[in-house]
């Protein structure tokens, strides 16, 4: 079957990654709850929002630096930008989000290319200090002296006295897309002990997120991704090849800064109140960090990136001693003491730790991402039951190449 | 030993535990339920917001603590701390309406986004009633409205700026800690003591929401009492190298520094205004002052000898010597081998009075908690005798005028109590124009039915 | 005229911790390639070791003093350390006040031996790995790094005093022809900067005097060249490793009176020891020194209430307008080479 | 007229004069072979006719437009290829991808945004690229990746690149450097093949005198950064300047 000019095996694909996104709130939910192990479950909706937001992030962020090499450390600055526009909309007109989302994709589109335009003239380390310094000006401009534009420290949010001169009598009070609120659930079935949540915010990002994900799918197979490619590996040839590369590579950080203010934007559809600290670098390096961890180049890999981190920042850290000793009360006292002991390196609190670490083991083990550790799994399966070779993940394996 | 066996034991045995209390989370407005989280089983769950990661850390780790006592003394668990001496006397130590009280953790790394984030998660997953914790005034505020909107409760923890209860304030939230304003206003007089009327104060604020209605309020109080202020300088979150803003304070002809610094920031500038021999100059024929508005106890500690003498202000310190705070510091010391920091007592205090809400109101329907909240009168939780004023979910208390220690026995003892300014001194009304004026409003309680 | 005295003074003080982090970052950089997003951890971990050797100074047993009681009513323990009870008061409270100062004799060693496990046990993977690949393994050891000083010594800043023969102020002023009184500078900062100089110089001229240095500046240059000359270079490279680690540390040791150390304060200064090694140029170690003073005082001038008063929060930005102003006009920063982490 | 037109081209770098003077008409359909000691300027001199530089006095024209001051990319679409001395391709790509670059390149210009089409339904690219690839006997490696490649097909590869243009001028920097003899003699004639049958102008700098005299139809020695001579084969070989600056000491 092909769908949508792409080939069979992106078909596929592309289905595969729409039956997943789909049935997330299934997926994250396999222990029943009140369970040791429901601390693990993942299907509530912030946690599914905030998995297709940063997947349609890294997604982007993964067409600049994934194809192209170019590293920004500044795309936080797009995310700001699309979440500051969207709850400006909130405030000036109401609360359909159907006004703020494209806007939020256009304002970020002309950052970026004012950004763009002017660290581009450098590349290598010189352009990633280029978008950082941006991005950094951006941060700490609106946490102090734009504090009237942005609400500074609190973040941007709505108030009753502000215009919102669409608001109508009966509109909901809240983000919704011509009445679909976001922060309502539609659906949310008991089904034994297990508990699931459809959660129309949920759905609302994960369409956009699809759609993100077709496009980008698409852009790695166009002639234009091809460029981008070839500029990765070797400038100098496509120069000399009759090819200017500059426009090519702001198309990319354009679209990738697009990409930004679109996961910036539903980030304020789904939670209407944006903090400056989305801008800091910490945020573009937790970028960089979701793309590279997953696979960069690949189309899957900043995805499982992205879940990766915000699953261990939201779950791993809400992990406290009483779960713990919900897990190992059944055994003597000093073991369990001593596994309580051993545990505290690794969650709740030193969450981070646990992060860290498995930064590391992924780097050093799978240099390809969590792409690749698919890969040899799948390698792995198809050997035992002797199956044809299977479409990979990914138009070919990024390779490494020092310098 | 196989793994999987190993989590399987324990899953039985913890899903036999809990599996009889299970409190099912239902999420935000979704129709058919009465109001958001109710509680159907046996238990009923709390949240604690606090930062585990960043600078603050240590601060939420001594509220997690706090927090997990006070759930216990609710619970019935220890000697009952403070409840031995609350003048409400409704919580007889078997939980919340007979409800067992559990609770869930989250780190608000004091980040808006990340605090909202594990907020959300707590409402969503967990099925909390009530989120209680955090370190900074926009967290609080963040999470404040996310708690509206969502229809449960928000207890905050320490959170100092006048936003919180000023033009942030929301019906579902509630502050007990006291603000930048009561700070300022306990300071006036008692800076007038020590340091007269003719004084010329150079102001270094840390250039954030906090740090400029801390300034606007402390500008204010000594204005009033005749200072002058020569400069109000605005530096940077973090800035960590203070120097350049310090050098100009003795040639611009000030004879106090003000810091409306917090945290880290007020570590160092206050270290290095000391560095800079700040406190050994002499100016305009004076000795040279600082004063830092709000002080804590990990501050000071961080501090370390540079706060001696140095003039601040508190909304509680271990050193009290009434009931309710020696029954807490004892038990707190009890459990943990330290003092509580008054981090840690506004959110045990908080907890307290949540389960005490509910109980007197006979219902955890939010808007039902915020009745029985508004207005309450009490006593023996610390601050001596205590308001929820109604019209804007700020407490009114007595506040504590803080000076640094000048012969410190132990690492608790830092600061000590310089005087208690009453309740009177501190108050104001709702619609001041530091809090918003008129237009600040509660908004009306949602329950997310 | 003595205002801008005393901002180049901060700036100067400024620019040395920056100097001598991009210095070791930039040897990092130049000599193997390496992006390190752990070098601020090192730091980082240098000025623990002061903290650490402070607190073992400080060790102490407990000794029950019945005329006073702790916080629950309770006769007080007198904590009293062990140095005094073995070297008698004096030396032991020499010791305990100085520890600062000493432990930089501690810093060099240790600093020494993390660099070299680090760059054995770790980075000499990732020569031939691209940039991102290093990113994420050193940032994640950052992460590693600054848990496990969190974990065991909390997230509170530590104060570590200067020994107090240096807490005063110094009237530099009259050195230099004003009033008494009108420019004084704390000492511990004017001996940080001459430390920093020290350093510096000490650095450079091991580079540039020594066999050694030869060999590492000509493999910085080239480096299959000298390895076709039939040196080891990997093992100087490791040597190398471990010097960068080491000047990370002592700036971290002796920045601790200055800034009172926390767990992320690595984190901290990584992102602008970055700005700075860019600014001067990739691989050039003058142009990492030049640039990290430079920003510096620029930071100072910056933060002076005349210039905010103009540009309102200039102090905020001024490190990266400069940056990128520099990066446009000068493609390759102050000093750099072409080909230095260009692609 | 020739097609490209070098007149008193000088450049100078720091104390070194790189170049001066140079004159240079290379006549349409020829082969113009460039040689000289090392340090004569050749690389120079092709660098500045691709506008990696610009010299600082004197003209080059291709066919009557200049090309100083325009960017590599506008002068190869003016009809000018480059093949290095090491060869540059796309090491990440495959060898189709490759090819296909240039046949883009050729067919969209030096940027065109179409990101939303897909480079497998691009048949006329595609047929022309085989095509291309047919002709460097190179089809069965297509899937091939292009830096997995020997040294000799990476430059097949480079040359199937240029041809894939279609150029009327294709520069060749030293095309059999570091080849084995019998690769050098099919080089040979794959380059003899090319000028003869595509009809493609080539400028070739070149230190293996067996090549440069099997090929070029005109010869320039540059010496110092100045043409000696220029002259036909036949006429070089016996001519006593060239020996003497060049020819002498090597052989």
């Amino acid at each position: 079957m092909r769908l949508l000019g792409l080939s069979r095996k992106d078909t596929r694909f592309l289905l595969i990654v729409i039956f997943l996104t789909m049935a997330t709130p299934i997926l994250l939910q396999p222990f029943p709850e009140g369970s040791g192990l429901a601390t693990f479950n993942a299907g509530y909706p912030d946690l599914m929002q905030r998995f297709a937001i940063f997947g349609i992030f890294a997604i982007g962020f993964n067409i600049l630096f994934g194809l192209t090499g170019y590293l920004s450390f500044g795309h936080a600055a797009f995310l700001g930008v699309g979440s500051y526009t969207v709850v400006w909309m909130y405030k000036l007109l109401d609360y359909n989000v159907v006004y703020g989302l494209p806007l939020a994709v256009a304002v970020s589109a002309v950052f970026a290319v004012v950004i763009g335009y002017v660290s581009l003239r450098r590349s290598g380390i010189y352009f990633s200090i280029l978008t950082l310094a941006f991005a950094q000006m951006s941060y700490n401009l609106a946490y102090s002296v734009l504090t009237p534009l942005t609400n500074g420290e609190t973040g941007l949010q709505v108030y009753g006295n502000d215009p919102q001169v669409l608001l109508g009598a009966t509109e909901a009070n809240s983000p919704h897309f011509f009445g679909w609120v976001m922060n309502d659930n539609f659906w949310e079935p008991v089904i034994g002990g297990w508990k699931f949540t459809f959660n129309n915010g949920y759905y609302f990002t994960a369409i956009i997120a699809i759609i993100a994900f077709y496009v980008s799918l698409r852009i790695f197979r166009s002639p234009f991704g091809l460029m981008l490619r070839a500029i990765k590996t070797n400038q100098t040839r496509l120069n000399y090849t009759g090819i200017n590369t500059r426009p090519y590579t702001l198309a990319a950080f354009v679209i990738s800064g697009m990409y930004a203010g679109l996961a910036g934007g539903l980030m304020a559809a789904m939670d209407p109140l944006a903090g400056a600290e989305r801008m800091q670098w910490t945020a573009s390096g937790e970028v960089v960090l979701m793309t590279i961890l997953g696979g960069a180049g690949t189309l899957m890999g900043p995805i499982l990136g992205a879940g990766f981190i915000k699953y261990f920042e939201n779950i791993f850290s809400k992990i406290n001693d009483s779960v713990l000793h919900g897990w190992f009360g059944f055994l003597p006292d000093g073991l369990e003491d001593f596994l309580i002991g051993v545990s505290h390196f690794f969650v709740g609190k030193s969450w981070h730790l646990t992060l860290g670490l498995l930064f590391m083991l992924v780097v050093v083990f799978l240099p390809g991402g969590l792409v690749e550790g698919g890969q040899r799994i799948a390698a792995m399966f198809r050997k035992k039951s002797g199956g044809k070779d299977d479409a990979a993940h990914q138009p070919k394996p990024a390779p490494h190449v020092a310098e | 030993m196989s793994k999987t066996n190993f989590t399987r034991r324990g899953l039985i045995k913890t899903g036999a535990a809990t599996g009889a209390g299970l409190a099912l989370p239902t999420i935000f407005t979704s129709g058919a339920m009465g109001f958001t989280n109710e509680p159907t089983g046996s238990t009923v769950k709390l949240g604690f917001n606090v930062p585990q990661t960043g600078p603050y850390a240590e601060e939420g780790l001594d509220e997690l603590r706090a927090q997990e006592l006070a759930v216990e003394h609710i619970n019935g668990i220890g000697d009952g701390g403070m409840l031995n001496t609350f003048s409400s006397k409704v919580l007889d130590g078997t939980g919340i309406l007979g409800k067992k009280v559990e609770f869930v953790t989250g780190d608000t790394q004091t980040k808006s986004d990340a605090a909202r984030a594990s907020a959300k998660s707590m409402i969503e997953k967990d099925g909390v009633l009530m989120i209680n914790g955090g370190s900074s005034s926009g967290v609080a505020v963040a999470v404040q409205s996310l708690c509206q909107d969502a229809g449960i409760m928000f207890m905050a923890g320490l959170t100092h700026s006048n936003d919180t209860t000023g033009k942030d304030r929301k019906a579902n939230g509630f502050r007990h800690f006291f603000n930048a304003y009561m700070s300022a206003a306990a300071l006036g007089p008692v800076l007038k003591n020590v340091y007269g009327t003719d004084r010329r104060a150079y102001h270094l604020t840390a250039d954030y929401t906090w740090g400029w209605t801390q300034q606007e309020s402390i500008q204010a109080s000594t204005e009033a009492i005749g200072w002058e202020t020569v400069n109000n300088v605005l530096t940077p979150v973090g800035a960590g190298d203070f120097s350049s803003y310090i050098t100009p304070v003795l040639q611009s002809g000030a004879d106090v520094l003000i810091l409306n610094h917090y945290g880290g920031d007020m570590v160092n500038s206050l270290s290095q205004a000391v560095q800079f021999g700040l406190r050994d100059a002499m100016a305009n024929g004076k000795q040279f002052e600082i004063v830092v508005p709000l002080y804590s106890e990990l501050m000071a500690a961080g501090a370390g000898d540079n706060i001696k003498g140095v003039y601040g202000s508190m909304n509680w310190n271990w050193q009290l010597t009434d009931e309710g705070t020696q029954a807490f510091v004892k038990s707190f010391g009890e459990k943990f081998g330290r003092p509580p920091s008054g981090s840690a007592h506004t959110c045990y205090v908080q907890t307290i009075l949540y389960a005490d809400a509910v109980t007197r109101a006979g219902a955890f329907n939010p808007c039902a908690v915020v009745e029985a909240l508004e207005g309450f009168e009490f006593d023996g939780l610390g601050n001596g005798p205590t308001l929820y004023r109604a019209e804007d979910h700020q407490c009114f208390k007595d506040v504590l005028v803080m000076k640094g220690a000048e012969n410190p026995t132990t690492e608790y003892d830092n600061l000590e109590i310089v005087e208690v300014t009453p309740v009177d001194q501190v108050i104001y009304p709702p619609n001041h124009p530091m809090f918003g004026g008129d237009e600040a409003s509660l908004g009306e309680c949602n329950d997310g039915a | 005229m003595d205002a801008i005295i005393l901002q180049i003074l901060n700036g100067l003080d400024k620019g040395s911790a920056y100097a001598l982090i991009a210095l070791g970052l930039t040897l990092i950089f130049g000599t193997l390639g390496v992006v390190n997003f752990a070098h601020g951890a090192l730091f980082m971990i240098g000025a623990f070791v002061a903290v650490s050797l402070q607190r073992l100074f400080g060790m102490s047993f407990e000794q029950i003093d019945e005329t006073k009681t702790d916080f629950l009513g309770n006769p007080l323990k007198v904590n009293v350390p062990y140095v005094d009870s073995w070297f008698g008061p004096d030396v032991g409270e020499w010791l305990i006040d100085w520890s600062v100062p000493l432990a930089i004799l501690v810093a060099i060693p240790v600093m020494l031996l993390v660099g070299f496990v680090m760059e054995r046990g770790l980075i000499k993977h990732f020569y031939k790995r691209p940039h991102a690949d290093q990113i994420l393994v050193t940032f994640g050891l950052a992460i590693v790094l600054q848990e496990l000083i969190k974990y065991f010594f909390g997230a509170n800043p530590i104060q570590t005093g200067a020994p107090d023969a240096f807490t005063g102020s110094f009237d530099f002023g009259r050195l230099i022809g004003f009033d008494p009184n009108v420019i004084i500078y704390p000492y511990w900062r004017l001996v940080y900067f001459a430390f920093a100089a020290v350093v510096i110089g000490a650095v450079f001229s091991f580079l540039r005097f020594t066999t050694f240095g030869m060999v590492v500046r000509a493999g910085m240059a080239d480096r299959e060249t000298v390895e076709l000359l039939g040196i080891n270079i990997d093992r100087r490279f490791t040597i190398m490793f471990g010097i960068a680690a080491a000047v990370a540390g002592i700036a971290g040791v002796m920045y601790t009176p200055i800034l009172a150390p926390n767990y992320h304060m690595g984190m901290d200064f990584l992102v602008l020891s970055f700005v700075v090694v860019v600014v001067g140029g990739m691989g050039s170690l003058p142009g990492a020194v030049a640039a990290g003073f430079l920003l510096g005082i620029l930071q100072s001038f910056a933060s002076m209430n005349e210039i905010k008063a103009i540009v309102p929060g200039i102090d905020q930005v001024i490190i990266y307008l400069v940056a990128i102003i520099i990066l446009l006009t000068r493609p390759r920063g102050l000093l750099g080479r072409a080909g230095v982490m260009e692609d | 007229m020739g097609i490209l037109e070098v007149k008193g081209v000088g450049k100078r770098f720091g104390g070194l004069q790189a170049l001066s003077d140079v004159n240079l008409s290379v006549a349409e359909h020829s082969v113009h072979a460039i040689i000289g000691p090392n340090g004569a300027g050749k690389s120079t001199l092709l660098n500045v006719f691709v506008g990696k530089l610009i010299p600082d006095t004197g003209s080059v024209m291709f066919n009557g437009q200049s090309v100083l001051g325009r960017k590599p990319h506008e002068i190869n679409q003016m009809g000018i290829s480059r093949v290095f001395q090491t060869p540059e391709i796309f090491g990440d790509l495959t060898v189709m991808e490759n090819v296909m670059i240039s046949c883009f390149a050729k067919r969209d210009g030096a940027f065109r945004l179409h990101a939303f089409r897909t480079v497998a339904h691009e048949a006329d690219i595609v047929e022309h690229a085989e095509q291309v690839l047919e002709d460097v006997n190179m089809l069965d490696k297509r899937n091939m990746h292009a830096a997995s490649m020997s040294r000799g097909d990476k430059r097949r590869l480079e040359m199937a690149m240029c041809l894939s243009q279609d150029p009327q001028l294709l520069l060749l920097d030293e095309p059999t450097a570091g080849m084995a003899r019998a690769d050098t003699n099919n080089t040979i004639a794959l380059l003899k093949e090319i000028n003869q049958k595509r009809d493609i102008t080539m400028v070739i700098i070149e230190h293996d005198m067996h090549v440069v005299f099997s090929l070029a139809d005109r010869i320039t020695v540059l010496a110092q950064g100045t043409p000696l001579v220029e002259d036909t084969p036949e006429r070089i070989k016996g001519h006593p300047k060239v020996k003497e600056a060049y020819l002498g000491e090597s052989a």
